[in-house]
């Protein structure tokens, strides 16, 4: 434990990051990249773990291996995956190179004003966050430091970026969605074509994921209400909730998805997660204290003061989850199905 | 104990490596998908051997059981694509 | 205890080494996919089992990590199989050329 | 030597960026300039984070047992549980002693600040792979170049 013999991992993972980035990057093939840029999120996930960031790790392993390639992997399904290769604009790249070069010197240039990697004692370590490690037991009860830190100290920044969330969905509907009775625009020929594959005769496929997806929903939902004691929480419970429905649209079909799971329903509980989150605050106000200050909610809750504070911020995670949930299989529906809500991958 | 683990996960590293240069040179995309496939699998590995070196497992052991539920999914949606348009290599163009 | 999470171990490397060389030097799709099916699933699960004994020779056994880890090995059991078979269907559909030897008889 | 072992995490968050920043300058396709954005948001995690690492750090959740090299030796003021139901706040007390050695677990902030700006950073490659299939809808590619020479048509 002394020795944590972490050097050795971090630079040998360093070092593959920066080759498979590149290599995402020259790929021709459209789906060679997508698929490169996926392993490039697998890697990531294990420096995050070596740098001792677990539930970053765990957030980048939920998004990188579960719904990022899917999104690009569909956005190609509706396109296509021929880049097709034009007159290279060799001067340009050169220009583009150039400038990057140029930039990255200026940021070096910062190089001896930094603290060295690791260092303890480092400004970032030493100003606020000895606070956070010292009292957050004493406060909240709660072991894992980062969960409380989201949920409580930091409410108000997880809250917009929840609603952050919910903005980009909305964006993605208002920009893609098409009503295809009312729509005068003709669908482009590769999406109207009919798909050459029926999914009804995959079996295997069919029966493994009818194995997996309820056991990744438990796990999800353990994942959101353990995130006090271990890494997990909101955001990754509900990115793995939303992979498991997307995986029974891969798998199945869009429409056995649809069939549960209309747009307005998925819609209202995008908002309902944020309203849940906004609801807690308000809560508090009623009760007396400050928005987001779960001190309030003593007299209803179990426990003494700090456990007030441990519920409420389960509470504000279930609205996390849910909104990034639905927010992910919205966002996956309708990039598949090119805003028409029929049928895609 | 641990060094051998360190040890293990280095080799591992390097093994990874080598899957490695058949993701970058494979001729076909499905060559690129096998091989970050077996990429994938392998980070499950690494997770737990980091685990056990930093001496908490049972915090790494849920990364590591939701990595495995969810690697699959990029694969199967890959493979999906090409059920359904059938076009591995496009005219004239290298992949 | 301890000597079996080694071999474990060490006989799942030795697995992936052969996944590793099969995925770099078989000639075409087909030959690379049965290197990686087997090999990868195979060396994972010896993995993982020697993590179990690992585990247990540092005497912090909890059984629920023992039973976390003998899930993921389940997951990976049912998981990898089918992937394997998603993406070989695809390469056929997809039309990827089986190899020949060269001056064989078709 | 001396200077770059040590801040080798600075090199690669500025090689990283560099080749995001390249990609979307100078990729036409718009798929690429997507992925090549997502490289230089994961440049800007792997700043935050490494910057937050500390050698021979744990991870930052409070182990449950008074572990001797997670929990430091330096004791707490007696009486600083809030006394509102005694029986709990005693049992609590006896399961964590003392508060954490800080320099023993890793910097919690940083984690936090980019655990967000993952899922918000697939939610906007989300956005940009919208506006692509938007944009391939109107000029049915997805080549800068193109798209530009059908508008001036």
């Amino acid at each position: 434990m002394a020795e944590l013999p972490i050097w050795q991992y971090d630079t040998l993972f360093l070092i593959t990051v920066v080759l498979f980035g590149v290599t995402a990057l020259t790929m021709q093939n459209l789906m060679s990249a997508a698929i490169v840029f996926g392993a490039y999120s697998f890697l990531m996930c294990l420096i995050w773990t070596a740098m001792g960031a677990v539930d970053v790790a765990f957030t980048e392993a939920a998004v990188g291996a579960g719904v990022s390639t899917v999104f690009i992997v569909a956005t190609i399904y509706n396109t296509g995956a021929s880049a097709k290769p034009r007159k290279p604009r060799v001067g340009f790249k050169l220009f583009a190179g150039a400038v990057a070069v140029a930039t990255g010197a200026f940021l070096l240039s910062a190089l001896p004003d930094f603290p060295a990697w690791g260092d303890p004692q480092s400004p970032v370590n030493s100003t606020v966050a000895p606070y956070y490690i010292e009292n957050t037991i004493r406060d909240a009860h709660v072991p894992n430091i980062v969960t409380t830190v989201l949920a409580d100290y930091r409410g108000f920044d997880t809250l917009l970026e929840t609603a952050v969330v919910f903005i980009a969905c909305i964006a993605i509907y208002s920009i893609l969605r098409v009503d295809s009775a009312k729509s005068t625009v003709d669908e482009p020929d590769i999406i109207a074509a009919p798909p050459a594959y029926d999914p009804t005769d995959s079996l295997i496929i069919r029966q493994a994921s009818r194995i997996m997806v309820p056991f990744m929903q438990i796990f999800a939902l353990y994942v959101i209400a353990h995130g006090h004691y271990s890494p997990g929480g909101g955001f990754q419970g509900g990115v793995i909730l939303g992979a498991s429905v997307i995986l029974l649209c891969i798998s199945f079909d869009l429409k056995f998805v649809l069939r549960q799971w209309t747009e307005k329903k998925i819609m209202l509980l995008t908002a309902l997660g944020v309203l849940i989150y906004a609801a807690v605050g308000v809560a508090c106000m009623f009760m007396g204290g400050d928005y987001l200050n779960y001190n309030a909610l003593d007299p209803v809750l179990p426990g003494d003061m700090a456990y007030a504070r441990y519920y409420g911020i389960l509470l504000v995670e279930i609205g996390v989850g849910v909104t990034v949930m639905f927010s992910m299989i919205g966002i996956y529906i309708i990039l598949a199905s090119n805003g028409r809500f029929k049928r895609g991958l | 104990m641990n060094s051998f683990i360190t040890i293990a996960g280095v080799v591992l590293i390097g093994l990874m490596l080598l899957v490695l240069v058949r993701v970058i040179k494979g001729p076909t995309v499905i060559d690129r998908l096998v091989a970050v496939n077996v990429i994938g699998t392998k980070s499950i590995v690494l997770l737990l051997f980091s685990g056990i070196i930093f001496g908490q497992l049972e915090m790494f052991v849920d990364i590591a059981l939701g990595y495995g539920l969810l690697n699959f999914i990029v694969s199967i949606a890959a493979s999906r694509y090409y059920q359904h348009r059938r076009c591995l290599e496009q005219k004239g163009q290298p992949s | 205890m301890e000597y079996i999470a080694y071999i474990l171990i060490v006989v799942g490397l030795v697995f992936f080494l052969g996944t590793s060389i099969g995925l770099l030097r078989f000639p075409d799709f087909y030959t690379r996919m049965h290197a990686a099916g087997k090999g990868d699933t195979l060396s994972t699960v010896l993995i993982l089992a020697g993590c179990i004994f690992a585990v247990a020779s540092q005497g912090e056994m909890s059984w629920l990590i023992g039973l976390k880890i003998l899930l993921i090995i389940n997951f990976v059991f049912i998981g990898s199989p089918t992937a394997t078979h998603a993406m070989m269907d695809a390469g056929e559909r997809a039309g990827a050329k089986p190899w020949k030897k060269k001056g064989g008889d078709k | 030597m001396e200077e770059i072992v040590p801040k080798f995490n600075y090199i690669v968050v500025v090689i990283l960026m560099m080749t995001g920043l390249w990609s979307m300058l100078a990729q036409s396709n718009l798929i690429k300039k997507c992925i090549g954005m997502a490289i230089f948001q994961t440049g800007i995690i792997l700043f935050f984070i490494s910057i937050g690492a500390k050698n021979n750090a744990s991870i930052p959740i409070v182990a449950k047992e008074p572990l001797g090299q997670v929990l430091g030796q330096a004791h707490a003021p007696e009486g600083s549980q809030p006394p509102a139901k005694p029986e709990l706040a005693a049992a609590k007390a006896k399961v964590y002693p003392d508060p954490p050695d800080v320099n023993k677990l890793t910097n919690p902030l940083t984690q936090i600040l980019m655990l967000t700006a993952i899922v918000v950073g697939v939610a906007t490659l989300g956005v940009g792979l919208a506006l692509a299939q938007k944009v391939y809808q109107q000029h049915n590619s997805f080549d800068e170049d193109e798209i530009l020479e059908n508008q001036t048509k």
